[in-house]
């Protein structure tokens, strides 16, 4: 069987093949080939010889990790350059050179996927560069694909456009930020994931609310946001109090799902032992049932984390004072200023990514013992 | 026939009533016509949605057309139906506030999503900056409808005349405890509800005799609803889809729009585009649109109506 | 299922206790400014019918929305769009497909994950990162990209429900895959089993509890989505437009009764994926 | 130790019957049990795999219900019993806590019973010397070996030093040497505290070894069919073994354990 | 069973060493081991427990990786001879899959070997029998006594027919009668069948009753402290274990058990 490698660099092999013979684009109104534009054709053969010599088996060890990691990013940057010239009227050809320094990237990927680091500081660094890469690679292609179809920019604007625009408004950014984040959506979901978790020990503790109230909560708890919405505004005001209550709601039920589920996990012999020891509910839940059900709970809380932002940000299309990511958003495309919303959605991303990311270093550290972190 | 997609601006209602009773009425499909109306809604931008090939023809406001236009959504003013503008600013009356001046230091519901723009430049004309304070005024968004009035969390919000403003009323406010503020008036009034399309269309003749065909046809119902304004409102509330909209608050919306057609045969009067720009450049330090903006409007698509 | 009505029905009856109490303690203050106006004298139980009796209250009362509800569902033509089941089947139609389609992406990502070291090193942050991105807040842009591409209808509302619908799948399946033993996939090792063995006879077992309560999740997020779906549509048809326009006109009352039939249905569909597990897990042997 | 309970029996079991409910029809898993164990007893149960003397075990401990008869323990019902925390029990498999390292779980049945931390901490060191685990404080269940993870759990039942101790096949997985060694530690813990034990086991010597009384049982159902007093001395060493009335008392445990196959097949 | 492999052995380990890491510190699991077992050999490996018997196992089986020293497996590296399906491995726990019934737990190699539905349900019903755990096919491995479960472990891995068997600790939790039986079956398979054996085992008679080498390991690192031949003839009875050959067998793996413990405490 072909390994996983070897596949990429055959399929980016075949494309630059077809690159070879299929037309590029048209300037000035003359079909342009590969054998036009040195550039592009050295790009294209050479990558075919590396593509090679990977599946040959010749290409490997350091010289492939360089190779691979220099040869697909040059070639992008340069086909993003030749995306002026080209009119604009691009072509197949130039479309399988696209996807055929993409699959040469992912080889790089993949190399160093299989790397296993020694020191946990290169293990770190792995971690890191990984992703972003795949990040990096997602804007390339945005950024091709919206200026070589030129998708108008009120519909989707080039990455490019966005970074130039996010650099000019740090400002707002930072205020809207500050009024969704720091308030709305922090605030909001440690209450919601705190009252729902003591919900689900209420529910837990007292069998007549369990048999009651999770029916009940399962209806209450997924109340649609936008009915939800005005009615917090109504309720609380214009400023972030009203957006933490809809986050409240929007982060309640899967928490108390996941903390009813985790709760139940104990296998019988474990509680058995309790029993034995004549445990009190207390003792039992704090010493055996919620570590068990740890796993569970952090499955809520990073689930949530995305959700709160999701929530904070929609809320505010139903009333805000005039600062806020949602705001922002929902005023800015109102405005044909789509750079703006997405500069504002690049901060909700980081910033979501960021919060999950801390949500998963406490997993980490709290369920260790989980199976699914002491199998690698 | 010929398909025509049509982009409104807001959720089907009287204010649209002219496009639904020539739909209605077989106005369009006299003049060998098939439109498509598409409703709008809160988060729906015509100028994104034309931009995107969902619509040949959007109705829009023009201060949010041409801050589209400068945007690089080449919009062009083909017919402007909506003569007069029925924007207004409702505040209660026990706040003290009598005139402009008092709006210092108090709170004002505004719609955003390119319909602030009114707003923004009467603002800038009366000098009050709308980032708070005691000099200035506080600004929410709005959402839909007029709860801010009514809780008492802001002293004025946005109505139309034609909508909002009766929604207030329903509420059990009496009209002798409103203060309102017309954007005529006052005068910053901006052209509202008129049709748009891409100027690079305008180039097909095909396409302008298209447009003239629908426009004639839809005057034609303009025409219609302000003869029989009750059954107009009736087509309006057999074309709602939400099955949300009540009689009474559309007959009455019905009454209120013809007033603001009243005096259009459709035909754009430069003379309102100019009013309409100069107010938009004064914007002061925040102008909706920078420059004057060249070739915003075609007499090309009315002139070609018998 | 028996031993579950009383106590339901107790903690029903304690809601809308609360639930009228708030009401009269919400709609109080303008009921009192109308009393105001026309000068009218008032006794406290005056007060209390009056406001549980308003045209446009700040918090309707539970009968209030009861007789809504019983108006728009049982006395109006299904068919009819002035009928709550009308918009609730529309609703319904395009929750199921986003949260069928969101689950079954949802579950191949994490099989993709668990299985490739590069997709899982580099595709679970931006999965991540997707997700934190206000798809509700660019949901209209999306339906215009949709649109103009010529993808119309059922679709786009469906698209949004699946955006938000895979993603507590995929975090629950991710960890359901690894978490079998040590030992358990040490004797796997032992028989050289495939990687599709493995998955089938283990993998897949054991991340089964993972999966419903991921899917119970998912099905409530995937009705939410289609929900604000149907927003930006054109707020025509679906209970998102009956908000959505109860909202514009200020009708709480309708709003309330879509909310509430909203509410009713993910319970209904929340309960079924529940109902699933345990039949499920009951015909694995793993319900004790 | 009170000495009015002397008298009454610790464990006192009527024609108690139990079965469990499967998918597949019920398991008569214990039928007709009568047994009296006075305090001091030290009781092997011994019989072939699946006669239910977990089970048997489990419904001492307040861990099954009995389908029928009666049981007291301590002379009221096994449910106070347990609230009482009047037993230690040994399960078969060693259950420790993944999240704890042994230490911690050695230290959990104090923790819950509200023992200082400084006698805590006393108790852990003493018991994991006793079972030979000194040095794997801080190592987590997952890394260390079968025996050493039974013997934690046995350290854990001890350390809190009950009265009645039921045990589930303690030292299945330990080597002969340790065996021995731990069968003389709690030897001499019964014989200095006079703790009650109930204690399965599916070896003939160490049954006889540790018993006042061998209980030898029969499976499907699961019955009595001998019982078997075992007066050797109380302070009895591992020579004992070699002794003429050692190897009777185990010829005849190892008869009825035949006996008690040839119902079976 | 092809004649030149008989000549090259099935196991061949040169100077094996094995540390974890662990947060405590590396733990030396085995170090220095040379062991070299033929084909139809029956190795017992005996020591106390944490000596590292079942890590031996399970590096044998390429479920550790060693960080010294050199292994092979029927000529191949343990990992290739793994990938060919080479052995079978009985858990020192009984590992069953919650989800299946015991017959779907028996049949599960063959699943997924790829046996036809007919031989599995014919090899499923002749391996519960051996274990004596006929009727049980439809229980669910919770329903099931720890004896049984460890059968059904047993007889899981012998469904497949390996040419090796790696057993950790199989007869633990079953009581002397049915261990009886189970080393006469075990036995008479393999000297049927000539299969390679790795066994670990606690009980001194038990090796030296299977046996044809009996190795004995001592803790801390692991590491060989004896290897025993143990040439009684293939055909054996249970009689065996009065003959004084056994016994002085028996004796010579105890002082060594003794002897790998005093280096322990
Ligand atoms: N939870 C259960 N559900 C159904 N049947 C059960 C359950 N637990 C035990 N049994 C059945 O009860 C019988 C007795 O089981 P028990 O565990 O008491 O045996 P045991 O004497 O301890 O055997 P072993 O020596 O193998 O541990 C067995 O036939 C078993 O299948
Ligand atoms: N995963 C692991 N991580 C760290 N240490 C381990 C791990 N597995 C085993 N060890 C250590 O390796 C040593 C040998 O363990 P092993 O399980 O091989 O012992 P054993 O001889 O099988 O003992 P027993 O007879 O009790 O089963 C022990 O000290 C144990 O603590
Ligand atoms: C979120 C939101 N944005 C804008 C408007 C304003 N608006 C757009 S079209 C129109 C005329 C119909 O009344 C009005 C008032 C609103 N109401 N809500
Ligand atoms: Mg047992
Ligand atoms: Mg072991």
């Amino acid at each position: 069987m072909m390994t996983f490698r070897n596949t990429l660099a055959l399929m980016a092999a075949v494309l630059c093949l077809l690159a070879l013979v299929l037309p590029m684009g048209n300037v000035a109104g003359i079909s342009l080939s590969l054998w036009d534009d040195t550039g592009l054709l050295f790009f294209a053969l050479v990558l075919i010889a590396a593509a090679t010599g990977i599946i040959s088996g010749k290409l490997t060890g350091r010289a492939a990790d360089i190779l691979m990691l220099v040869l697909p990013h040059a070639g992008a940057w340069y086909l993003l350059a030749r995306l002026d010239i080209a009119d604009q009227d691009l072509q197949s050809g130039y479309w399988c050179l696209v996807m055929a320094s993409w699959l040469a990237a992912w080889i790089f990927v993949d190399q160093l996927s299989a790397k296993k680091p020694k020191t946990l500081s290169l293990q770190r660094l792995y971690g890191v560069v990984v992703p972003v890469l795949f990040g990096v690679w997602l804007l390339l292609l945005w950024e091709i694909l919206v200026r070589g179809f030129g998708v108008p920019t009120v519909l989707l604007p080039p990455p490019s456009m966005i970074g130039v625009r996010f650099a000019a408004s740090t400002a707002i950014l930072w205020a809207d930020f500050q009024q969704t984040f720091l308030k709305a959506v922090l605030i909001g979901y440690a209450l919601g994931c705190g009252s729902a978790f003591l919900t689900a020990i209420l529910i837990d503790r007292v069998p007549f609310l369990q048999r009651g109230l999770l029916p009940i909560g399962n209806l209450v708890s997924a109340l649609p946001i936008i009915g939800v919405a005005p009615i917090m505004v109504m309720w609380f005001g214009f400023d972030w109090q009203s957006k933490a209550a809809v986050v409240i709601i929007m982060t309640f039920f899967p928490m108390l799902v996941n903390t009813v589920a985790g709760l139940s996990i104990s296998s019988q012999m474990e509680k058995d032992m309790m029993k034995t020891y004549a445990a009190g509910y207390w003792q039992s839940l704090i010493k055996l049932r919620l570590p068990s059900a740890l796993p569970f709970i952090f499955n809520a809380l990073k689930i949530n984390s995305t959700l709160a932002m999701i929530g904070a940000i929609v809320a505010e299309f139903f009333g805000t004072p005039i600062v806020g990511m949602g705001f922002r958003i929902s005023t800015e495309v109102g405005r044909m200023n789509v750079d703006m919303v997405w500069a504002e959605i690049a901060v909700a991303a980081l910033a979501g990514t960021a919060f999950y990311g801390v949500m998963n270093v406490i997993e980490r550290a709290c369920t260790f013992w989980h199976p699914s972190f002491r199998n690698g | 026939a010929d398909t025509v997609n049509l982009q409104l601006k807001w959720v089907t209602q009287a204010q649209f009533a002219g496009y639904y009773v020539a739909a209605d009425k077989g106005f369009y499909e006299a003049v060998d016509l098939d439109v498509n109306i598409k409703p709008g809604g809160p988060d729906i931008a015509p100028p994104q949605v034309i931009a995107g090939g969902g619509a040949d023809v959007i109705v829009d406001w023009m201060p949010s057309a041409l801050a589209s236009r400068e945007k690089g959504v080449p919009l062009v003013n083909i017919a402007q139906p909506f003569k007069t503008s029925g924007m207004m600013l409702t505040c209660r009356k026990e706040t003290g506030i009598t005139g402009p001046a008092d709006f210092k230091g108090k709170t004002l519901g505004v719609w955003f999503f390119g319909n602030e723009y009114p707003f923004l430049s009467w603002m800038s004309k009366l000098d009050i900056p709308t980032n708070g304070g005691a000099d200035g005024v506080s600004v929410l968004k709005q959402g839909f409808n007029v709860d801010p009035l009514l809780q008492k969390q802001a002293d004025c919000v946005s109505t139309m005349t034609y909508n909002e403003y009766w929604q207030v009323i329903d509420a059990g406010v009496p009209e002798d405890e409103l203060v309102v503020f017309k954007y005529e008036e006052q005068g910053v009034a901006t052209l509202e509800d008129g049709l748009y399309v891409l100027e690079d269309n305008l180039k097909d003749p095909a396409f302008v005799d298209k447009m003239a065909r629908f426009v004639s046809a839809s005057m034609k119902g303009w025409e219609w609803a302000r003869e029989n304004p009750e059954e107009a409102a009736l087509i309006v509330l057999e074309n709602d889809g939400t099955g949300a909209q009540t009689e009474k608050h559309q007959v009455r919306m019905m009454g209120e729009i013809n007033k603001l057609t009243a005096g259009s045969d459709g035909k754009l009067d430069p003379a309102d585009y100019e009013r309409t720009v100069a107010t938009l450049l004064g914007g002061g330090s925040d102008p909706v649109i920078t420059k004057q903006p060249e070739g915003a409007w075609s007499h090309a698509v009315v002139d070609m109506i018998k | 299922m028996s031993g579950k009505t009383g106590p339901v029905i107790v903690v029903v009856c304690a809601i809308i206790g609360i639930w009228y109490g708030s009401a009269v303690m919400l709609n109080t203050a303008f009921q009192k400014d109308i009393y105001a106006r026309g000068n009218v004298e008032w006794t406290t139980s005056q007060l209390i019918t009056d406001t549980l009796a308003q045209e446009r209250p700040v918090l309707p009362a539970p009968h209030q929305v009861a007789a809504e509800l019983y108006k728009t569902t049982v006395l109006t033509k299904v068919t009819s769009k002035r009928s709550l089941v009308y918009h609730a089947w529309i609703t319904l139609s395009s929750t199921l497909m986003g949260f069928g389609i969101g689950s079954v992406l949802g579950i191949l990502l994490a099989v993709g994950i668990v299985h490739n070291r590069s997709l899982d090193k580099s595709l679970m942050p931006w999965i991540i990162s997707s997700q934190t991105i206000p798809i509700l807040a660019i949901a209209p842009m999306i339906i215009v990209v949709l649109n103009a591409i010529g993808i119309q209808g059922l679709l786009p509302k469906a698209f949004i429900s699946t955006y938000l619908s895979f993603f507590p799948v995929t975090v629950g399946m991710v960890k359901g895959l690894r978490s079998p033993e040590t030992i358990h996939l040490d004797l796997m090792r032992t028989y050289n089993a495939s990687n599709w063995d493995l998955f089938w006879k283990l993998r897949w077992p054991s991340s089964v509890p993972f999966l419903f309560t991921g899917m119970k999740v998912a099905i409530a997020t995937s009705l939410v989505g289609a929900i604000v779906g149907e927003l930006p549509t054109g707020a025509v048809e679906g209970l998102g437009a009956r908000l959505l326009a109860g909202s514009y006109y200020g009708q709480t009352v309708q709003i309330w009764s879509a909310l509430i039939a909203a509410a009713l249905l993910a319970a209904v569909l929340v309960s079924l994926v529940g109902l699933a597990n345990k039949v499920v897990l009951k015909r694995m042997g793993m319900a004790q | 130790m009170a000495t009015d309970k002397a008298v009454s029996p610790v464990v006192e079991i009527k024609n108690l019957s139990l079965s469990f409910e499967t998918n597949d029809g019920p398991v008569h898993a214990l039928s007709e049990i009568d047994l009296s164990i006075g305090r001091g007893d030290f009781v092997s149960f011994i019989g072939p795999s699946g006669c239910g003397k977990t089970t048997l075990l489990r419904a001492v401990a307040d861990l099954e219900q009995p389908t029928g008869g009666s049981l007291l323990v301590n002379g009221v019902s096994a449910e106070e019993a347990r609230l009482n925390r009047d037993y230690g029990y040994v399960f078969q498999a060693a259950a420790l806590y993944p999240w704890r390292t042994i230490a911690g779980n050695i230290g959990l049945p104090l923790e819950i019973m509200g023992y200082p931390k400084a006698e805590r901490q006393q108790r852990i060191s003493k018991n994991m010397e006793l079972v030979n685990l000194a040095g794997f404080e801080k190592k987590f269940p997952w890394q260390l070996s079968g025996g050493m993870q039974q013997r934690a759990s046995i350290a854990r039942a001890l350390s809190f030093d009950p009265e009645l101790l039921l045990m589930d096949e303690p030292f299945g997985a330990l080597d002969e040497i340790v065996r021995d060694h731990l069968n003389e530690q709690l030897l001499r813990l019964w014989d200095k505290t006079n703790k009650t034990v109930l204690f399965v086991t599916h070896s003939i010597p160490e049954a006889v070894f540790l018993s006042s009384k061998i209980v030898v049982m029969s499976p499907r159902p699961g019955r009595i069919y001998d019982v078997i007093d075992c007066n050797l001395p109380r302070d009895r060493s591992l020579d004992i073994r070699e002794s003429p009335e050692f190897l009777a008392i185990a010829h005849r445990v190892r008869e009825g354990l035949r006996e008690g196959h040839s119902y079976d097949d």
